[in-house]
């Protein structure tokens, strides 16, 4: 079902060119706004892979909430998977503005039709792992999200000016918690490395393919949606961990890690991209778990959502009987 | 005094708990918008407790001497020294359990919060003072499912009715008058539960009235000498909630975080 | 369904003396003899609830299995409940040589108009419980089940010298959990002491109403299935327990428990008979978890007995077809 | 030496687990016939864990002069200390996926077992030939449901496809061979399980072909640098087996029971 039915541009044929001068002159596109298709398809691809992103990406942190080790952590945590949630309403939001419902677009993201982020795949295996996604994957979802934020369709950025604000906020729990096994037991300082050691070159991933394999990055620059390149972000994120790693005392697994004085940035190590197409091709070490919780879900939920719309329907009809003398 | 000590803890052990098979649903929901709700919920009883037991501790630090604070008792409890009612332990078998359990629990606690905001004691007067907002937030979004699934299908209405009828025997318990009851009531720290029943009586038949439902037939439930969540005997499903909740922090002792 | 449909007795009209002739001479009633409805009556009753007794009774010990404090202790449970699924198909089987099968007695159960022992409505809340339903629990099922030992009734009282051998193995195995708990650190000594609080009283009330009260006793009497009172098995109990008690180093939770000279016995307290009520007709604390849980095992499985009973059927079918030439 | 500890380890803590996730159906299977078969294939795999780690315990205090009991060793280690293969974790989501997990394993232990048969190690060839001949009925009864769920009801064969394609790509890991694992083929102490290979997906091909299955065609798990069971890295429903496996003991320090 899809929300409006009728994609045609409005009748005065200059549309396209508007289009393309607001783009050039870096304004804000709107949805009442004509479009050429291919934009809106790149667009609501990647909102509707961000949106599910929310969502599945609740699941790991989730993991822990029941046996948070402190009620202090347990209600950050909470407040925390509550944003994640939040952040997936708004963004399925803006996606529904191009016309997509959310049901749609859950109805792909539940068939494998559509993306979400591959770093949710791995597992969270101790508490140290709550400390390490805030930190590195948060970390890396905001070096990509920032110049979202001036991303050319309005509804898309203005959620992201949001998203953004919080997630910082997310990123500096994080590395508190972290900043504390560090400084804590030996038990707890193995387990902060530990957890370091198997998140860093997932996060790395998380900028996608090299610059020179990247599917989409050519029209999504030139329609003002990506403003840098996976390279360019990944390098931008490297820089900002490193200095932050030696803060915490705690050491990235990459042997090839040196600041390189001739760039003015820290060469890094090879990435295992075979790694990243198993995990993206589904083979990843939580895939199924995953979309097998939120499917259970959605289905769970089917007679709850089922008795809503019964009881609106039941409730409208019940008003018209009353307004019937 | 002992008997205020023991009062906050029951309080704080209710919001604890209640909050803990909240969370239990975060990524279950039924949809986006509830794992939002289910959450803040969670996280607004998860403050209460916080707020409840780290009070109890400092009380109790006056009479012993010895302080214990909120994670102290959050996790380093075992079973028997729990005090919640057993209501707020029940598992989320469906989603209309946790609704009843929600609508059951908030609207004590509505009366409850209301009752305390005049507590003589200062900071628990505080406390109620916030509290009794977030549960009534609470309480509405609760009487709202109830509604939609006792006025929606079938097949919500007979789960419901089946989720009304497996909790309401231990309604009895939160509303017993008992020596820690009566002693804070005296005081003016506290409240009496049993004076809280018959405005609860009254919102949840005007909610089953509203969702078509019938007030459950069901008797308290008896055995274990009378004995019950008050007087740290609970159900079984409680000590696996426990081992979840408590087993990593029980695994680093004196670590902190 | 029943298995045999056929409750006519055998043309010969001299059964009724033959079988009250056995019955007086204190010999074994077969399946393959005449015998009166109210003694098949009420021996299926008794049979089937016993059974059932069984298997709803494994359901408050294995909600500590999982969680058992040593290895060898959970071993030992694990045996112990799995002796009591044995005792059920033994049981069950039992009953099924008087014409009612398993599938019936079952759906009995679940439907709430077959009982089990309303001990088993009363939770496990510590590890201590455990070591209780052990020594008193099942020192109680000993207590009644000794004299069916030499029950009329051949099938069942083969049934019960089985079964009382190993239930006496498992009453040591409770007592000597209760002996290091007792002897342990003062948690331990007070989770035992606790427990032994909580069971007490319910135990005593396994032996069933007072005599005077006692609806089935005359019949099952006069048929040689009942050998003892109610009340004269529990005050067999009694007396075996104090001593134990004693010797365990943990206080009986009643006041008037006293050595009475003059009947050679312990005089001890008044039962709570209205508690017993209650939980009798439902409203004990685990009365809807343990038939819940039952159903919800003999529900889930219904896929799985369907599909052994389709193989079964492709088997036979592939079996003929191969069989003809 | 140091390989045959973590060899013990290996094999203790794939009994341990494997028997947990067995002991968890106690009271919940499909007929009373099969709460027995279950709870004593648990048993079987119980005792197999208690000689395992008692033996990996005296071995290692050889080495390090602090002896670890097989409590201490079940009890007291952390998720990442456990060695376990992750197959053995797999909840129990369905009945087909406990029979999928059991033939996957039990056609591995009988291989296994049958290799350690030969140990240069007496008592580990001792613990081998009593666990071979459990194994070979924990398979036999793991093959039989895989042939009725296979060749019962449509229903029955799509769940029994849905838990092999589910477990398949854990088995990759069981087989694995890696330093410890050359390490003791190489002393004759244990056997390098690439060899058992062979024999296992021959009697699988079998029991699949009876069952009129397919083997799955799905590619081992991925991720994790190549990280698994065998380094500590397990998946996440283990950490909630070992909180509730382990929580009464942690409460408890130095008690005995």
């Amino acid at each position: 079902m899809t929300i409006t039915e009728d994609t045609q541009h409005t009748g005065d044929g200059g549309w396209r060119e508007r289009f393309d001068a607001m783009i050039a002159a870096d304004e804000r596109i709107e949805p009442r706004d004509d479009m050429p298709d291919d934009y809106r398809d790149t667009l609501v691809r990647q909102i509707a892979q961000h949106a599910h992103s929310e969502i599945i990406g609740m699941q790991p942190e989730a993991n822990w909430i029941t046996r948070a080790p402190s009620l202090k952590r347990k209600a950050v945590l909470l407040a925390k998977v509550q944003d994640e949630a939040g952040h997936g309403l708004y963004l399925y939001s803006a996606a529904e503005t191009l016309g997509t419902s959310r049901a749609e677009m859950l109805d792909l993201l539940h068939e494998g039709r559509q993306k979400y982020s591959s770093i949710f795949n791995y597992p969270t295996l101790t508490w140290a792992d709550v400390g390490v996604i805030g930190w590195l994957v948060d970390g890396a979802a905001i070096t990509n999200q920032v110049p979202l934020c001036r991303c050319s369709y309005g509804p898309y950025a203005r959620a992201m000016v949001r998203i953004c604000k919080e997630e910082s906020f997310h990123q500096r729990q994080g590395f508190e918690i972290l900043h504390v096994l560090a400084r804590g037991t030996p038990a707890q300082r193995e387990m902060a490395q530990d957890a370091v050691n198997r998140w860093y070159w997932p996060s790395l991933m998380m900028f996608g393919p090299p610059d020179a394999e990247s599917a989409h990055s050519d029209t999504s620059m030139a329609y003002g949606i990506k403003r840098f390149s996976n390279d360019e972000l990944r390098q931008k994120f490297v820089d900002m961990i490193v200095p932050q790693a030696e803060a915490l005392g705690l050491t990235l697994p990459d042997a090839d890690l040196v600041w390189n004085e001739r760039r003015g940035h820290y060469d890094f190590g090879e990435i295992d991209w075979s790694e990243f197409k198993q995990v993206l091709k589904g083979n990843g070490p939580c895939n199924r778990q995953r979309l097998e919780r939120r499917r259970a879900a959605h289905a769970d939920g089917a007679w709850v959502r089922e008795a809503a719309r019964a009881h609106a329907a039941n409730r409208a009809a019940r008003t018209r009987e009353e307004a019937t003398p | 005094d002992t008997a205020a000590v023991s009062y906050l803890l029951r309080l704080g052990d209710d919001a604890l708990v209640a909050s803990h098979r909240l969370a239990e649903l975060v990524t279950r929901a039924p949809q986006l918008e509830e794992d939002v709700a289910l959450s803040n919920i969670s996280l607004d009883l998860l403050g209460q407790a916080r707020l409840l037991l780290s009070y109890a501790g400092r009380l109790e630090e006056q009479l012993t001497g010895v302080l214990r604070t909120e994670d102290e008792l959050a996790y380093l409890r075992d079973e028997s020294q729990f005090v919640n009612c057993r209501l707020v332990e029940f598992p989320n078998t469906d989603f209309a359990h946790t609704v009843a359990r929600q609508l059951l629990f908030s609207a004590y606690a509505v009366e409850l919060y209301t009752a305390l905001g005049g507590s003589t004691d200062g900071e628990l007067a505080g406390i109620a003072a916030k509290a009794v907002k977030e549960a009534a937030y609470h309480r509405d979004h609760a009487a709202r499912w109830t509604v939609r699934l006792g006025d929606g299908t079938g097949e919500s209405a007979r789960r419901m009715t089946r989720a009304l009828e497996a909790l309401w025997p231990y309604t009895a318990e939160v509303f017993a008058s008992d020596g820690v009851a009566r002693a804070v009531s005296g005081t003016g720290f506290g409240t009496d539960p049993a004076g809280l029943r018959p405005a609860w009586d009254a919102f949840l038949d005007g909610v089953l009235a509203e969702a078509g439902l019938q007030r459950p037939a069901v008797a308290p439930v008896a055995g274990l000498g009378g004995l019950g969540g008050r007087d740290g005997v609970h159900t079984e499903p409680f000590g696996y909630l426990l081992a979840e909740m408590q087993h990593l922090h029980r695994s680093h002792p004196g670590a902190q975080w």
